[in-house]
């Protein structure tokens, strides 16, 4: 066990697949002698070589379908788009090529591929740099898509998306990258794709959310815990596609009251389907409206910090009080 | 060092009479299979066929310096010459015609002529324009990774040099200098749009230099000249320095697909115009001149190749469909497939 | 009044709008002299002239860019992408510039446009002319999402697209082009933006649906009050960006129960939306669970028929299946 | 005809002595105010910024030949000296810097350098890199059917013409001659990616030929060369005969943006070698040469600079932030905005 933060844990991961597998090659801009805008692979270019750790273009689509042709042939590419506000372009590649190989092809061809790629808010990034990415790309069939909130979790499923046989999603919350820590197990384990974990048991309500929207709501049940002795169960969902349903209903079904957060845009996001999931599998069991708390519609969060706050926390302790609310429903 | 001047221009490009043979028999394969969908289509039995016509020559002359086994073909929808040359059988090409469960590209899951077989090195192709060009960059690049001697090829039409996925895939193969051959079949229509729609430009070779490597122009009816320029640039590929951008001008004569009209938008006058210039009436006319070719052995080999594809055509049409249970399988890897 | 169907109508409109607004231009791949796939345009190059009538270049973001700037300088452009399965390469200029510039801009820009493309399946278009692209669409915060169903709709809501100031995808679902006709009223009539309507009144439950799936549901209302005299209220949404969560929301405290049904890959797709806003806001009103009924989780609907007719009628008499239970229930 | 030679380069380009000063202080203005921007944020009132230093040249230089008023205006991020060169204020950039409610690009909605003003013409730009091309075709074709006179310059950096849009835009321009010309400002590096891994050639503006219009290869540091090469395109543009791309050869002094540290990519001694080639440094001493430009006149323009930008940022700190229930507005078009 070591402590870590969420970015050393993918630095680290990343960096002993690359070492043990060489079909493993990465590939973005500024990957190369620039290390990555987070450093995640500084110094790589160095030890791994530069066929393997390769400066891309500037060219989203570029990337993603370089990468196509690469696990299509034999290697296992790890594609990192510098920032998910980026990865638009490439949304053709991803629906119509990365997830419709194996499926067109009737399973003759498979695209064992990792896009990395660090998204969300909360770090001053304004509407390009703060995006949610996660709803458009869960509703592809075909890709898988991976959303880890911790560095233990970051480790073992970004492993996982590696070794992987079909497209991966892997969607970095920038906010968790230094500002979550966490004890990270040694050795090369596994965290298995499509598995949800109750990162905190609860009687009174259950909580489900992810990436860094996670941390808010354990520190909202933490004190909640304190402040009422209410007991809130938080589940982490930690893949969105495939979504671990039996994991979310249970839990609902056990505490009979649900509530979703997520930072996106509310309407049309990953948090709807989790809720009409629950109020279709659930229905009977529930003691209280499902309540959902999205990100507001608004394109992404402004820059200046007042705004860039009001998306964060459009009201004053947004999800502790409205968890409070629910608890006492 | 003496040069030995080969007699004939095929003996110059290093062609053998059984070469042109093998050719010929592609060229008209090709056509009569072609010309045998679109009758089936006509007929109800498929419901939707894309014409090669007028194609064979830049598809079979340019397929010809590519190795079965060895190279990986990234075709396009037009490219029915290409996915025989590369070993997919008239059977195998009705089995998609009528969507059957053992049609090799996609289990009757795609539209007919959305070609693809792991066993033949054709990747599967969707029907997005131009997303094969990024492909071919890539598993160019992953062959000259792991050391390969492997050629890749990627042909599209005039249309997709506009899209932006085009400019990106030409681009990293020339910083690269992978073993990729870009092969535009310019038949100077994408769907009605013209060419000077498309571009401001006569030659989409003209392009290339913007990327680092050479153009070629050649003229897609003729199917040596065809041969000639793909030879070079496998050549070129083989020796490490890097790709070539082909531009074969060519013309469709059918509709763009069964379900076109394409006398809203060019003259029947320009199409009879361009049927002159038939690229298996050319390629006839040489072997005759060569003495290879006489209408008795021209008439055996159209009937029997007229033979072999009703055989396939009847053996296909009595194939099963596939079984609507399958329907749901094969989005991800399943467990049997893991390696 | 003029008995049309749903391609007639999109036509009529749109010829009719030009004829009225030189601001109008038209541009797509084979809009022109082939006056578009399905003849929408037929004539338009010659009557308006090849400056309004633009045969773009084969490059869908191209499309959208190019109009986007149009629109930025005073023209009121209509883009047609071909089929919307191919608009996906264009992602990245709707959703970081067409939908992002007024609000990147505080207000000052502003883009009225109208992005129109045929949807949807059931024609033996095969993976790839086949899609519902609506769900990517509506969670983008700064575009509106219009999915007529009917001649009336389509050309109300066509016009009502033109004029808004903002920009409008606007999808027709194929199927419907020239199976579904109705009365369409004359003159040049709008069809408010963002208004759901109450197709069919009813008492039992609330069937909620959109594109050509609503006509199934009508069906299948149809047929259940025939066969057990059962009431369904059918509501077409017409609008998924902004939803009319009010008349959604009304009919179900009414009825006490709701469907909602829709063509598209089930997981993630725009009926979870739905279906977890009327969770959220009639919960206690609920006599049984809600019932959503999307498409499988395959990439699209397969070229051979005995395949595409699974992606839409994975069992027998599914929709009228599923409502008489629900009826039941 | 009878050629009048101008005495002097400056003269040739029919450019007065009062040109050549409105020049000069734009470009010292452009740099006086990047430094004291950079120095805002070491001193932690502004969170993000991009370093303009060593563009200056190419972006006055090719400014200069558009047209307050009648032009429009694509820049990207770096193109402080376009900007100020469009009419935007010292106080106004620093109202963005600051993030403040009266920023006019974006009410400190965007990061800083993201710029945007429908009064001066400036279209509204975003991070993502290239999506200004095909706007800027689209806005030429909008001028060009309008009968408008207007030319589009759009302004962009070497890693930008690997996107997919770079390609669309210019190919659509080529096609329909558009009145707008495309400026690459060429610094060598996309971040740290440098150029020879972000295209196989040397000159960006050997592309052109594939859209069928003039690139030019230019001098990014001589102010005089880059405005010459400007006007040109900008005849061309309004003689209807098309757009032309204009590559100016430039280097980025500091780091990438107040983010990076470009230590890790690029050697202290390339920079200080690209520092001696300065473009202010040789528009001043041109200007010297001419009697235009002395020691005292130089200081005190430097100094009525720096006052006038001590004077912006003061003011523009003051300004209110914006109101954070003001978040939620503009994402359509708000009733009383309706025309
Ligand atoms: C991304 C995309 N946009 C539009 C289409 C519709 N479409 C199919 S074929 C075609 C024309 C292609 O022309 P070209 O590349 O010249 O090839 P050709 O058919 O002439 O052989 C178009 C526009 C498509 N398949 N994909
Ligand atoms: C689509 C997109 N991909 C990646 C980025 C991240 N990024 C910002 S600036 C930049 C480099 C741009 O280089 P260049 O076009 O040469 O302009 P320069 O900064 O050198 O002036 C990159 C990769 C982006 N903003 N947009
Ligand atoms: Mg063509
Ligand atoms: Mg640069």
């Amino acid at each position: 066990m070591t402590e870590k933060n969420v970015v050393t844990a993918v630095r680290d991961a990343l960096h002993d697949e690359m070492a043990n597998d060489e079909r493993i090659v990465l590939l973005g801009e500024d990957v190369g002698a620039r290390g990555g805008v987070f450093r995640i692979s500084d110094g790589w270019m160095a030890e791994f070589g530069e066929e393997r750790v390769i400066d891309t273009p500037l060219a989203e689509s570029g990337i993603v379908g370089i990468a196509i042709g690469m696990a299509l042939h034999g290697l296992l590419p790890v594609a990192e788009i510098q920032f998910a506000d980026f990865i638009h372009p490439a949304f053709d590649q991803v629906v119509s090529e990365a997830a419709r190989l194996r499926y067109r092809s009737n399973g003759d061809f498979g695209v064992p591929m990792v896009i990395r790629t660090p998204y969300g808010g909360g770090i001053h990034g304004a509407l390009y740099h703060s995006q949610s990415i996660e709803a458009f790309y869960a509703h592809i069939p075909g890709i898988k898509v991976v959303v880890p909130a911790t560095p233990g979790d970051a480790a073992g499923l970004l492993r996982s998306a590696i070794q992987d046989p079909d497209p991966v999603l892997f969607l970095e919350h920038k906010k968790t990258y230094r500002s979550i820590k966490g004890e990270v197990a040694d050795g090369a384990y596994l965290t298995p794709i499509g598995v949800a974990e109750v990162k905190q048991e609860g009687d009174d309500l259950t909580c489900i959310s992810y990436g860094y929207s996670l941390h808010l709501c354990l520190d909202a049940a933490h004190r909640l815990a304190e402040d009422e002795g209410a007991s809130v169960e938080v589940v982490d969902v930690r893949t969105l596609a495939p979504l671990d349903v039996d994991t979310i209903v249970s839990s609902v079904r056990k505490t009979g009251k649900a509530m979703v957060v997520y930072e996106d845009n509310r309407t049309y996001g990953a948090g709807a389907e989790i809720a009409s999931t629950i109020a279709e599998q659930a229905l009977f069991d529930l003691d209280a409206p499902i309540l959902r708390i999205g990100g507001p519609d608004i394109p992404a969060m402004p820059f200046a910090a007042p705004l860039e706050h009001y998306f964060m926390e459009p009201e004053p302790d947004h999800i502790y009080a409205r968890m409070r609310e629910l608890a006492r429903a | 060092m003496s040069t030995r001047v080969a007699e004939t221009p095929h003996g110059a490009l290093g062609l053998s009479a059984d070469d042109l043979a093998s050719m010929h028999r592609l060229l008209l394969t090709s056509r009569l299979l072609d010309e045998a969908a679109l009758r089936q289509n006509r007929m109800g039995r498929a419901p939707f066929v894309v014409p090669a016509a007028g194609h064979e020559g830049c598809q079979i002359g340019t397929a010809w310096a590519m190795r079965r086994g060895t190279d990986i073909w990234l075709p396009y929808y037009r490219d029915l010459g290409i996915v025989l040359s590369a070993g997919m059988t008239p059977y195998e090409v009705f089995l998609g015609v009528f969507a059957k469960a053992d049609d090799p590209s996609s289990g009757g899951r795609q539209m007919p002529a959305h070609w693809g077989s792991r066993r033949l090195g054709i990747i599967s192709g969707s029907s997005p324009i131009a997303t094969q060009v990024p492909h071919a960059a890539g598993i160019a690049y992953a062959a000259k990774y792991r050391g390969e001697d492997a050629v890749v090829g990627c042909w599209f039409g005039d249309g997709a040099t506009s899209e932006g996925d085009w400019h990106e895939g030409l681009n990293f193969s020339g910083i690269h200098r992978l073993p990729v051959i870009f092969v535009c079949e310019n038949n100077q229509y994408a769907i009605s749009v013209p060419q000077s729609k498309q571009m401001a430009v006569k030659d989409v070779a003209s392009r290339a230099e913007g990327y680092g490597f050479p153009g070629v122009v050649v003229d897609g009816n003729d199917v040596l000249a065809c041969y000639g320029a793909m030879k070079t640039a496998h050549e070129r590929a083989r020796a490490g320095e890097g790709p070539t951008l082909i531009e074969c001008k060519t013309y469709r004569f059918m509709p763009h697909t069964s379900d076109d009209d394409d006398k809203s938008y060019r003259s029947r006058d320009e199409v009879e115009q361009a049927r002159v210039r038939d690229p298996l009436v050319q390629f006839a006319s040489y072997l005759r001149e060569h003495g290879l070719l006489d209408d008795a052995s021209h008439d055996a080999l159209r009937a029997e190749i007229k033979e072999e594809i009703d055989e396939a055509i009847r053996a296909a049409w009595d194939a099963p469909d596939p079984d609507p249970d399958t329907a749901l399988r094969h989005v991800f890897q399943e467990r049997e497939e893991e390696q």
